[in-house]
């Protein structure tokens, strides 16, 4: 006797909310408000663009020719200083006839990273596949052996220099990060002390100060006759101050995990390290790792800061083709929009991963 | 039957272009009616009864609350709001306001109240929750059923028409769930219009005039609750039943 | 507790094993130290000073000069992030879609460029293509810019008088915010909160302007032969500093806004709107009250940050503290001591803001059981 | 000294170096360095080591050039540094010697018409960070009460390019770097002038660490070799067919010749100065070579003349 | 009564330095036997089956646990817990293994056992809550009374001598409790020693020995199900009885 459920079913919207014109009349011209200032800013596109147009475009000099620069000045860029000094400024002094093996090292560890960012290769071999890229890196760059000539670190500059600070700083910085932040949660609180002690010491002082200390005051501190390369001690520094920065971040994680977590491992029998290992970190961490890419989108803005002290990375390197020649010194800013360039491709793809990194985690929360 | 107070009319909702929620909805609320809504979880049941003071639009139909029918038009969603309470499941107190500034809000700002007046008509609202003298603390310094009696207190502040409960008792510990019915009781006992979306059979019983059974969007059955709980009609309302009354 | 005393045993030798080779290096070496060369003559001019300051006096004056000069441009980079990037993190959620993309595109451009390059940039935009000092572009005869800097009248009296009235329209401006908040209280009939009030602020600077006299007393810059004199001066320094530190901090503090906004739960917005609050009222009264909660404790980093990143003045010339300490390590070659002088600068500025913060957190922390 | 022990140890010596100021210290697009400060270090190399190339290089910013060398992070500082009494005093560290007599001045664009630095009333003056050259503007500002407005930059590229660009309306610093500058730096070097005030004595020389006089001894005394080549005619050239065949007592005692080992009162062996010659040439042709009128710098030989010939030269005799 | 497997003699714990939360607990529990723990908010129910595996730990009293008596000594911690199964009211697995290695992670990393063997029981367990054909998945994929099955086959899989069960499931919706419960009924039909906070009154009337009631730190009254639920002794009881009870 009892009836039977019939779903009625699913039909689709009447209302197709989409289509180009829908679009601009709920986004572009809503009310009168809204007109005016698409009105606005259309007038304000009409009136720049052609300009910019004809400076970056149609009227500016992409052969490497000085003198037609000079007459296309402000008028059109003159992109022939980039033709004309790339070299210089991805790799400065490194030899110039050696200069493919900087592009391949580059290559290598921007392979790496790429591969990095993918989840399916988050596996344990990933570990051995950055040490095998490291070594390569260090072989090619610094050669002696295998045929290659020696090239020693203070010619090494440019985009590989660049991202091998970035690069070595995350690596050193990020177990010194975890031991950080756990030290920041530990019951004994001398060890609590030491770690807020550093964290808020080095986040408290500019990046710069930290460079000047490692490379000019650091012999100070060590016993006379013991020497560092100063490539060596940037990446101290750069590895120390962005270790605060990252503990802070691992911390976060780690109190994001569920107190219930670590009591379940109790009721397991798991002992500390183990449920920090097992349990706490892999957690904790894979919480993080947009924020870890974040960490890594300023280390890599932050290496600029090298130049002040006189390792000529890409900024340096930039300065170091430009100043000097003053045939093409005029069109710095040109150059600098191509290193401009290079570090919004390096820096937006990495944060456009970190929010797809991001929604995939709370994808995976939400089930 | 008097004249409706709020009538669904061939009512369809989708969210985005394909999910279809609301499907086909007719249902006419007469004035005091109380009515218990029930169904498994994503049945449409808050969508269905979020319409009613347009906090979800519909896109198909016609609905109509108090006289008044809903479309874009801001005054009429004005006029409508001020005559329908709503309680939510997660309270929705407003952390940063006192109980107090939480029940005048709404009468100061909307409906230009003198603060005075606003706050002794809270204080009446309060008392009939039972807790006037929470009246200065903070929500969050409430436990689960005190927080969820201010929230009805908010609601009834309005002084509406209708109120509208959904799933009112489901976030709290079941000592709690006690206060929070025995107050809805109390309410439904005054007369006023009341949809209530809730699991609590006992309540159903004790109060509803009409349970109505949603799946798929749809309005699968509606009855008094002594016949839909001792003898559902539907093959879908039984099966049901049978697992929430099972345990 | 084993762990602990280890710990600190290492910890302890390994400052005294770096201590103990400076002070041998230094001997060695016969490098003087102490902080005593803070009271010797410094020596070098400033090109850019808030204080009297002649090189005849001392490097402590001489690095405090520095200091002001830091504190300078961190304060009108604060106040200039702050509504720019208000301005871009509201701008998200405009209902625009190209106002939405505009700060969308500027908030990426900005922040994904190293600070160090904008500066440079800006410094080389400032230096080349403004025109020479000595054929300044020149508004009205009244306003010069040049690559000497921006210049501007200033009055030379009557400052006193017109920052007085100000203060007396501040005053009446909130008497009359309290009047009117009164008012709606007693009749629940809402009054102008935000032009009375300005229109006092106008009115009370222009009595002040009056009763000093009406001051015509203007400094007003001039081109001389080769440069802009008079009036107040911006260098080209400080504006590339300035500008730089500001449009980088603002695309981060939009991020700020954009990310405290949407912290306020989706529940909270549907009670409001279940209350009948109208969509300014919604954010006036229930979502900008809580989203400050979330949005204050980032946006004293930024501030930080921003401080921080001052020091990267020496790029562009600006006379700030570091500027000042390395010129002086140069000259009396007391580098640790000008370093710990530097670190003692921003750590006391980053304490003192959290200690401030955190006062602040604890009495806007929502109360709970 | 143990300073020399360890560069012997390393087997290279650690220059500091200006990051690039053509004819003192510029490295070329191959990373090759040369010039007068180049030098220095070249010929002390030659002479400690055996080898004019085992240098390292280690371009130094004016600030960061007394850091450097306190810190141990260079061995020799040749890095157009003048010699004042604060700094040989209280730096920790010994002048050596002076190996440019040089003078500030100030450079100008010649549109502005000026001819005297007295004429600069109220202008803007780039200047580097960090050196005498920004002391002696103040002083000079005050003396002649011109109210000049220093604006002061870290590195020199950035203060030329700051001048370049018209930021200032003037130069200022050693008489050699504006020259160097004017040619070198300049777009067209016509429209520069350089003022004939020289408001400074600016000897430049090098310095190195105190605690190992053994190796200030080795550098002074490189230095007067270089000088009393020129005196004694001794040049890169022939300065191999003198080795085997001179018969000046002086020449044989510089070079090293015969029983003459002046090496050993040095801790080196007696062909020091030799190597160094011969590695550099004598000092009239590093000059030439880096300075002088024949390069785009132009600098007359002036006061950088040898003693006998008008100018300060004057080295200590060699035995 | 056979020797008891849980004893606790005067037990006294605190919060803090003033908060006593557990007062005077004597309490013996027999091996085999199903105890049910009922009682208002906060009366410190969950602290005292959370004495018994020590993830809280009492200050005065003695409390034996399967011979061994629970003092700070982390030998004896360790022996207990590998003989205590506990299932936690959010489930608490762990989100980024998957539901076998769940189950597996006790036994091999405390238990030092071979992976294989450590997974053959784990399907066994799996089997025995009815989901294993979910080993592969992630727990955030299953339901939530999938979910708790897992925990519970995972409190299995150390072959524990007593069961905890602390509010099981009061986290789950309603057409879920009943999955969970059947598990529960199982189990206690095989005999296990257990010990479960729960308002679920008819699965106390199921399986329960032993109804305990506590209130304000104390064990307020003790007795089989049909007498508790049908004739409470003591005024506290009846007054909570009859608010779980009343809707
Ligand atoms: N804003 C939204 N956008 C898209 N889908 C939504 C949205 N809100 C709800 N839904 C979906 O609509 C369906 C019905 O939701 P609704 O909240 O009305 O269900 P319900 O019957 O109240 O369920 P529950 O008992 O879980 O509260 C669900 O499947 C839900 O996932
Ligand atoms: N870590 C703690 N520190 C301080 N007080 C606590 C702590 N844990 C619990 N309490 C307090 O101890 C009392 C007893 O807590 P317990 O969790 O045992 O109660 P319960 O009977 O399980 O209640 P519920 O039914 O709400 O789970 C409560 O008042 C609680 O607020
Ligand atoms: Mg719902
Ligand atoms: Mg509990």
């Amino acid at each position: 006797m009892s009836a039977q459920f019939q779903p009625i079913a699913p039909r689709p919207s009447p209302v197709r909310q989409s289509g180009p014109v829908a679009w601009a009349r709920r986004n572009l011209f809503a009310d009168w408000r809204s007109t005016a200032t698409t009105l606005f800013i259309a007038l304000l596109l009409v009136w720049a663009l052609p300009g910019l147009w004809r400076w970056i475009i149609a009227g500016a000099v992409f052969r490497p020719d000085a003198d037609a620069c000079q007459a296309a000045r402000g008028v059109g860029a003159c992109w022939g200083v980039v033709a004309e000094k790339y070299r210089i400024i991805l790799f400065g002094r490194y030899p110039f006839d050696e200069q493919w093996r900087p592009l391949v090292a580059t290559l290598l560890v921007i392979g790496g990273l790429v591969v990095s960012c993918m989840r399916a290769f988050w596996k344990r071999w990933l570990i051995a596949l950055w040490i095998a890229i490291l070594a390569l890196f260090f072989t090619l760059m610094g050669g002696g052996v295998l045929g290659l000539s020696p090239v020693r670190t203070e010619l090494w500059g440019g985009f590989p220099l660049t991202i091998m600070l970035s690069v070595i700083s995350l690596f050193l910085a990020f177990p010194l990060a975890v031991v950080v932040a756990l030290g920041r949660r530990a019951k004994l609180p001398a060890i609590r002390t030491i770690c807020v002690l550093y964290v808020e010491l080095v986040r408290g002082v500019p990046l710069i100060s930290v460079l000047f200390m490692a490379s000019f005051m650091f012999p100070l501190f060590v016993p006379q006759g013991v020497t560092v390369d100063v490539l060596v001690r940037v990446i101290a520094g750069l590895t120390l101050f962005i270790a605060a920065y990252m503990a802070e971040t691992v911390r976060g994680g780690l109190q994001a995990v569920p107190k219930g977590q670590f009591e379940a491992a109790d009721s397991l029998g798991l002992g500390y390290w183990q449920t920090q290992r097992l349990i706490v970190l892999p957690q904790a961490l894979s919480m993080v790792v947009p924020s870890i890419m974040n960490t890594f989108i300023s280390l890599f803005k932050d290496t600029s800061l090298v130049t002040i002290v006189s390792l000529y990375e890409l900024t340096g390197a930039l300065a170091l083709a430009l100043n000097s020649d003053v045939q093409w010194r005029p069109f710095k800013l040109e150059a600098y929009f191509f290193i401009t360039l290079i570090y919004f491709s390096g820096c937006f793809a990495m944060s456009r991963y970190s929010l797809w990194v991001e929604k995939q985690l709370a994808a995976s929360k939400a089930r | 039957m008097s004249d409706p107070i709020i009538r669904f009319d061939k009512v369809n909702k989708w969210y985005g272009n394909d999910f279809h929620v609301l499907r086909d909805i007719d249902l006419s609320v007469a004035k005091g009616e109380r009515i218990v809504i029930c169904g498994p979880s994503g049945s449409g049941k808050s969508t269905l009864i979020r319409c009613i003071n347009r906090l979800e639009e519909h896109q198909q139909g016609t609905l109509t609350v108090d006289g008044v029918e809903l479309t874009d038009n801001i005054k009429a969603i004005d006029q409508v709001r001020k005559n329908v309470g709503m309680v939510f499941q997660q309270f929705n107190l407003f952390p940063h306001l006192t109980v107090l500034e939480n029940l005048t809000l709404s009468p100061m700002w909307v409906g230009k109240m003198p603060k005075k007046e606003a706050e002794e008509r809270a204080m009446q609202q309060l008392k009939r929750v039972r807790i006037a003298e929470q009246a200065q603390k903070y929500p969050l310094q409430l436990s689960g059923g005190q927080q969820q009696r201010v929230a009805i207190a908010r609601a009834l502040c309005l002084t509406p028409k209708i109120m509208l409960f959904d799933e009112p008792t489901s976030a709290l510990d079941p000592e709690m769930i006690k206060e929070v019915l025995d107050v809805m009781i109390e309410l439904a006992n005054q007369g006023i219009t009341m949809l209530c979306v809730t699991h609590e059979m006992g309540f159903a019983k004790a109060v509803a005039d009409r349970v109505i059974f949603m799946d798929q969007g749809q309005i699968v059955e509606q009855n008094t609750p002594e016949a839909f709980f001792n003898n559902p009609q539907n093959e879908r309302s039984k099966d049901f039943l049978s697992k929430i009354l099972g345990h | 507790m084993i762990y602990q005393v280890i710990a600190l045993a290492l910890l302890a030798l390994g400052l005294w094993y770096l201590a103990h080779n400076t002070q041998l290096n230094m001997r060695a070496r016969g490098i003087q130290s102490g902080f005593d060369f803070l009271g010797a003559n410094a020596g070098f001019d400033i090109g850019e000073k808030l204080i009297d300051y002649d090189p005849s006096q001392s490097y402590g004056k001489a690095i405090w000069v520095g200091v002001l000069n830091t504190v300078k441009v961190a304060i009108a980079g604060i106040v200039l992030t702050t509504v720019l990037g208000v301005m871009l993190g509201v701008g998200r959620f405009s209902r625009n879609a190209l106002v939405r993309g505009l700060c969308y595109g500027y908030v990426e451009a900005f922040r994904n460029v190293p600070l160090l390059l904008q500066l440079l940039m800006w410094y080389l935009v400032f230096i080349e293509l403004l025109p020479a000092a000595n054929e300044a572009w020149a508004f009205g005869g009244l306003v010069f810019l040049s690559k000497g800097g921006l210049s501007f009248p200033w009055p030379t009296t009557g400052v006193g008088a017109v920052l007085g009235g100000l203060a007396v329209g501040a005053v009446a401006g909130v008497f009359w915010r309290r009047r009117v908040q009164k008012r709606f209280e007693a009749t629940g009939q809402d009054g102008d909160r935000f032009w009375a009030p300005l229109a006092m602020l106008v009115a009370f600077a222009l009595v002040g302007w009056v009763v000093a006299g009406m001051p015509r007393a203007w400094s007003v810059p001039e081109q001389l032969a080769f440069m802009v004199d008079g009036g107040m001066a911006l260098t080209p320094e400080f504006m590339a500093l300035l500008i730089g530190l500001t449009m980088y901090t603002a695309s981060f503090v939009a991020e700020v806004v954009r990310g405290g906004i949407q912290s306020v739960s989706r529940g909270q917005d549907e009670a409001a709107s279940a209350l009948g609050l109208n969509p300014r009222q919604k954010m006036k009264l229930v979502v900008l009250p809580q989203a400050m909660r979330v949005i204050i404790p980032p946006l004293t980093n930024q501030y930080l940050n921003l401080t921080k990143n001052s020091s990267l003045a020496v790029v562009v010339g600006y006379p700030d503290v570091v500027s000042i300490a390395n010129t002086t390590i140069n000259q009396s070659g007391r580098a640790v001591e000008c370093i710990a002088i530097i670190m003692l600068v921003y750590l006391s500025t980053s304490l003192t803001t959290s200690l401030v913060m955190n006062a602040y957190n604890r009495r806007m922390a929502i109360k709970e059981r | 000294g143990k300073d020399v022990d360890a560069i012997k140890k390393r087997g290279e010596l650690n220059c500091g170096v200006n990051t690039g100021l053509p004819g003192f210290s510029a490295a070329d697009s191959q990373g090759k360095w040369s010039g007068m400060d180049v030098d220095v270090c070249r010929s002390v190399a030659a002479a400690l080591l055996g080898n004019a190339d085992k240098v390292r290089y280690v371009p130094l910013t004016a600030q960061q050039r007394f850091t450097a060398l306190q810190s141990g992070e260079i061995d020799l500082l040749a890095r157009n540094t003048t010699w004042t009494l604060t700094r040989d005093a209280s730096l920790g560290l010994t002048f050596t010697g002076v190996n440019f007599y040089d003078g500030q001045g100030f450079m100008v664009p010649k549109k502005l018409k000026v001819n005297s630095a007295k004429q600069l009333k109220g202008a803007t003056v780039c200047v580097q960070s960090g050196t005498t050259t920004e002391l002696n503007l103040t002083d000079y500002s005050r003396a002649n009460n011109l109210g000049l407005k220093p604006v002061v930059f870290e590195k020199l590229e950035a203060a030329l390019a700051a001048y370049a660009s018209g930021r200032c309306q003037a130069y200022t610093t050693d008489a050699s770097g504006l020259a160097s500058s004017r040619a070198k730096d300049m777009a067209v070097p016509d429209d520069h002038v350089i003022l004939p005030e020289l408001i400074s004595k600016e000897p430049l020389g090098p310095a190195v660490r105190r605690g190992d006089d053994d190796f200030a001894a080795i550098v002074r005394w490189v230095g007067f070799a270089l000088i009393e080549a020129e005196e004694y005619g001794i040049t890169q050239a022939n300065v191999d067919q003198l080795k085997s065949s001179s018969t000046n007592p002086s020449v044989m005692r510089i070079l090293g010749m015969g029983n003459e080992d002046t090496g050993k009162l040095l801790g080196l062996d007696k062909e020091w100065a030799y190597r160094a010659i011969k590695a550099v040439g004598n000092y009239g042709e590093q000059f030439e070579r880096h300075v002088g009128p024949k390069t785009p710098i132009q600098l007359p030989r002036g006061v950088n003349n040898l003693w006998t010939k008008g100018g300060v030269l004057y080295a200590p005799p060699i035995r």
